[in-house]
């Protein structure tokens, strides 16, 4: 099994994905390399958009995370609701 | 009007169906051949285009918001660097030499990205395919133009960036960025993408951006940080497109598999000599270190190109041919590189120097199994030479590999003693290389590399002086004529770091008076 | 192997002899890495080839402390990775050099800056 | 902390690139839009020549008829680089979307008469199509021109057309389904009224200067198109009869072909008063593609505006030759 990760900018805004994604990935592991956030799950990971909705109290539109996002492996699988990263095999 | 019942709201991927494939169609008044002529004669055989997979659905309504609050943020972060002269607050004036390496070799990359990306965008058959390709080249112009501007202060303060974009065609080392892309850009539209989105954005690019992002921040460079990281945002779209890419055409046929395996066979091991300049960079030029590139490279190649290759398996796909040989050279390039740029450093607006005691006790430790036998003790007799006024510099110039245009460098495999030489027959000639696999992406296409403008000949084919310049003349100085050929400012732009105008202007302004 | 291509697909290499005031000859001094790479230099080819020790290479490669000490007689030769006994007082053309052929030597006993082979 | 302002004073060793000075001449301060566009494409020392293209290399001026000694003087007058294009753009959207929930949240689409909506979507749908095709077309620009300068606009026109076809896609969801889109394909494809316009669209697919494909797509169709559509039937017609939300979905439309109208003049202009003999092939090309472009917009011309289309037409091309006579290209 490989691990799945996804990076962003160590910043405000990343913080309720980032906690969405703890909170939804228990296998989760997260590093802190220079100014980054890096989660690291063995073969699949979620962020899901209600989770996020719960932590910051208001709507939030998946797509947004584009803007701190720095880097990904695995393949995506997107929908409104969730963004699933995952290796097949 | 209650005959008309709201339709149940789309879900993002048939929204973004609409948005794109929905708006395209079979041309009858012109056949589709002629309309699309490029994708056809790689002989990639595709069967169905809706089987291609949407990376990131961003329309152009999400796109332009999205995008313009990252502009926002970076632009006035790129302001305030420059009003509080923040160059002031990075840890030492070599640390700039990463700073020119990147304008002179990684933006151009970014233009020829903007441009091959605008061809495919327009030439692919599908238009899930073309407005990927589209956004991408549209953030590759990005890129150029961030880049661009975040270094622009730096190069107002600093010397060896104001030419970057003529040198960029002209000068030595540059040779070597220029041919790979290029090459990339001048091969069919599936190649380009296995080769730029694929092997390079997907394979390596945290290779290129972590590094030196990283690299940026650990040594106060706040403008180079937000700009890197500001772009890396967009390169996860692109690396999602790159896996997507390779997916879709393996899935397509199976007759894909062995053109796409020797595509990332070629393009695998020239994204990674490409990247020795980072590696060199990385082990170094940067006075505060953040971790070798033997480390970077075990982290982001070797584990996630692990990952990927283990599950492209099923297709039939196996790890790049030059895998094992580039995990080899892991304790050895940077070394290399960095002497190459030593030895050159009359030709090259960049400046070098011999590392410090703690640095190099530093590469001592991170390299145990290389740097003590084989690198720490040449640079120790450069800096004894140095200190006794005989700085060395090559004046000879140096026999490139006929692929990558790198000087003939690197070594064999498991022997870092032996300079790995290689070479064909073709035609009336011999051709030279560095290594078993650019010699193979030779042997593959030496019609195509035959063209290669290699700096070094065409220097002695005198087409790399000013016109009207003699070289019959009595005193003339074929060096200086290249130089003033690359409208380099002699003194200013290269030689050594030590009494550099960089090295003294910047204790000037921190009030370094010793 | 031959490239893919739309059209004919044919050019002329760009470093073809004639391009060229002599033809190119790489040269490689073997665990001697403080010279990043071997050299390439268009050399006449009426040069005797016992010049290139003599005369071409000493400007080259005399700011290493080994090359003083070579014993040009026992210096071992190879060409296009082959060994070879090129002999001294023919020209380069005679001894069967042509452009852009790569010629190497090794000097036995001298292993670079503290046996490192640099 | 302990600041000495005395040490702070810093000269600046110079102003901007070289290749950026010797486009503003000499070494001046630099405007962002200069430093991101001037001296950015390689000219010169190309390696290998393009699989795909033989005859040319990578970059090639020669791939164009016109001929200019400086590609860099086809500046935008919007000067445009990522940055301010994307956020004006962002600024807009931003607009839009104002303007969508506004039209949806008070229901006004469903209180147009079904003859108007039916009628709007006859015309509208049919123009995503139209609008991908300048999208390909202005790919095109950018992949095949020389230069930046000329490039890059080119590049964001055709995301800027991208992004119309999107909104007009958005229209058509908001008035109906994805049944809709696909009947305004099936108009595209198969309707007479609308083969004209689709011939001049496949047609312009094939051509192989980059320039020539500028004025034709740009200046000529578009130059048409849009005060036709957006101007006179939308604005004028639809919004008159009980369609003002059809107005207000549409509201990017007009006013970016009025913003972009300033750069396509511009272009036009500086290659024509480069020499006689751009001006000659300006004025030929535009001849022949505003012929074709009037002969495939009449029945749809008809199609929105009955027995007015052919005079709103007319009136159309005249406004255009007033563009073309101001860059220069007085028949």
């Amino acid at each position: 099994m490989s691990d799945v990760f996804i990076a962003f900018q160590a910043n405000e805004e990343s913080r309720p994905v980032i906690d969405a994604i703890v909170a939804d990935n228990p296998h989760a592991v997260l590093s802190h390399p220079t100014g980054l956030v890096k989660v690291n799950a063995p073969n699949a990971l979620t962020i899901r958009r209600e989770t996020i909705e719960g932590l910051i109290g208001r709507s939030f539109d998946l797509q947004q995370i584009h803007v701190n996002l720095v880097t990904i492996s695995g393949y995506i699988d997107e929908d409104d609701d969730q963004l699933t990263l995952s290796w097949k095999h | 009007m209650d005959t008309r019942v709201t339709s149940k709201k789309l879900g993002l991927k048939e929204r973004y169906a609409a948005m794109t494939r929905g708006l395209g169609w079979e041309t009858t008044y012109q056949p589709m051949d002629k309309v699309f002529p490029y994708d056809k004669y790689e002989g990639i055989k595709i069967h169905d285009w809706d089987k291609w997979q949407d990376p990131f659905r961003l329309t152009m309504e999400a796109y332009w918001k999205y995008q313009g609050e990252k502009e926002k943020k970076l632009y006035a972060v790129i302001e305030a660097f420059a009003q509080n002269n923040g160059q002031l607050g990075v840890t030492d004036a070599r640390y700039i030499n990463a700073l020119k390496i990147f304008i002179q070799g990684v933006t151009p990359l970014e233009y020829y990205a903007h441009r091959g990306f605008a061809h495919v965008g327009r030439q692919f058959t599908g238009e899930g395919a073309r407005v990927a390709a589209q956004m991408q080249s549209v953030d590759e112009l990005r890129h150029y133009q961030t880049e661009t501007h975040a270094i622009s202060h730096y190069n107002k303060h600093f010397n060896g960036m104001h030419h970057s974009n003529h040198w960029f065609d002209r000068v030595w080392y540059l040779s070597v960025p220029k041919s790979f892309f290029e090459d990339a850009c001048t091969g069919g539209p599936f190649e380009f993408l296995t080769a730029v989105s694929f092997s390079f954005e997907y394979v390596l690019t945290n290779l290129l951006f972590v590094p030196f992002m990283s690299g940026a921040a650990n040594n106060g460079d706040m403008s180079t940080v937000t700009f890197g990281f500001s772009a890396q945002s967009d390169e996860s779209r692109h690396m999602t497109l790159g896996i997507e890419c390779i997916k879709f055409l393996l899935e397509q046929d199976p007759d894909n598999v062995p053109i796409v395996q020797r595509w990332i066979d070629k393009w695998f091991w020239r994204g990674y000599r490409l990247l020795s300049i980072v590696a060199m960079m990385q082990d170094y030029m940067l006075p505060k270190r953040v971790m070798s590139w033997k480390e970077a490279w075990e982290m982001y190649a070797e584990e996630s190109g692990g990952a990927l290759f283990k599950d492209l398996a099923r297709y039939g796909i196996r790890e790049p041919a030059g895998w094992k040989q580039a995990c080899e050279g892991k304790a050895h390039i940077s070394h290399q590189t960095w002497n190459a740029f030593y030895n050159y450093n009359a030709a090259a607006p960049i400046h070098t120097w011999v590392p410090s005691d703690e640095e190099l006790n530093w590469l001592s430790e991170k390299y145990p199994e290389s740097f003590d036998q084989y690198y720490r003790p040449r640079l120790e007799h450069f800096r004894e030479q140095q200190q006794a006024g005989n700085r060395f510099y090559s004046k000879t110039l140096p026999m490139l590999c006929n692929t990558c245009q790198i000087p003939m460098i690197f070594t064999e495999e498991g022997d870092a003693s032996q300079i790995c030489y290689r070479e064909s027959d073709y035609k009336a000639y011999k051709y030279h290389f560095c290594s078993d696999h650019c010699k193979s992406i030779f042997d593959h296409e030496p019609e195509k590399y035959v063209q290669s403008w290699l700096p070094v000949h065409q220097v002695y084919q005198g087409n790399c002086f000013k016109p009207g310049t003699d070289p019959t003349a009595e005193g003339f100085d074929p060096l200086m004529a290249v130089l003033d050929f690359y409208e380099m400012n002699v003194g200013r732009d290269n030689f050594d770091f030590e009494g550099s105008e960089d090295q003294k202007n910047f204790a000037a302004w921190k009030g370094d008076t010793k | 192997m031959s490239v893919v291509a739309l059209a004919p697909y044919e050019f002329e290499p760009r470093d073809v002899r004639e391009n060229f005031p002599a033809p190119l000859i790489y040269i490689g001094w073997d665990q001697h890495q403080l010279f990043c790479a071997p050299i390439c230099l268009p050399l006449p080819p009426g040069t005797p080839f016992g010049a290139l020790g003599a005369a071409v290479l000493p400007g080259i490669y005399g700011f290493h402390p080994d090359f003083a000490k070579i014993d040009w007689t026992k210096v071992q030769w190879f060409k296009s990775g082959q060994p070879w006994t090129p002999d001294p007082a023919k020209s380069l053309a005679d001894n069967g050099l042509q452009h852009k052929d790569a010629i190497r030597f090794r000097t036995p006993g001298l292993s670079g800056i503290q046996g490192s082979f640099s | 902390m302990n600041i000495d302002l005395q040490a702070r004073e810093i000269t600046p060793l110079r102003n901007t690139y070289d290749h950026v000075a010797r486009h503003i001449g000499g070494d001046k301060v630099a405007s962002r839009y200069q430093e991101a566009t001037f001296g950015a494409q390689p000219m010169v020392n190309f390696h290998y020549r393009p699989t795909w293209d033989p005859g040319h290399e990578l970059f090639d001026a020669g791939r164009s008829k016109i001929v200019l000694a400086d590609w860099y003087v086809l500046k935008d007058p919007r000067q445009f680089y990522y940055a301010t294009w994307t956020m004006t753009r962002a600024k807009q959207q931003d607009a839009m979307e104002s303007n969508f929930q506004f039209v949806e949240q008070r229901g006004m689409l469903s209180m147009m008469s079904d003859a108007l909506r039916d009628k709007t979507l006859e015309i509208l749908m049919p123009l995503r199509h139209a609008a991908w095709g300048a999208n390909m077309n202005n790919a095109s620009i950018c992949a095949y021109g020389f230069g930046t300068a000329f490039t890059a606009p080119a590049m964001f026109h055709a995301m800027d057309n991208l992004g119309v076809a999107q909104y007009l896609t958005r229209l058509g969801l908001a008035m109906g389904d994805a049944q809709t889109l696909d009947e305004g394909k099936q108009r595209w494809l198969e309707a007479p009224a609308w083969q004209g316009l689709r011939r001049l669209v496949e047609d312009s697919f094939v051509v192989q200067d980059p320039f020539e494909l500028f004025v034709a797509q740009n200046l000529l169709i578009d130059g048409l198109l849009y005060p036709l559509v957006y101007g006179a039937f939308v604005d004028d017609h639809v919004a008159l009869q009980g369609g003002t939300a059809v107005a207000m979905l549409t509201n990017f439309m007009p006013e970016w072909h009025d913003e972009s109208a300033r750069w396509i003049d511009a272009v036009v202009k500086a290659a024509a008063t480069e020499s006689e003999a751009n001006r000659a092939l300006l004025r030929e090309w535009s001849r022949h593609w505003v012929d074709r472009a009037q002969a495939a917009l009449a029945p749809i011309a008809r199609l929105a505006l009955g027995d007015q289309g052919e005079a709103v037409l007319n009136e159309a091309r005249e406004q255009l030759q007033t563009r073309l006579d101001k860059a220069g290209l007085k028949a």
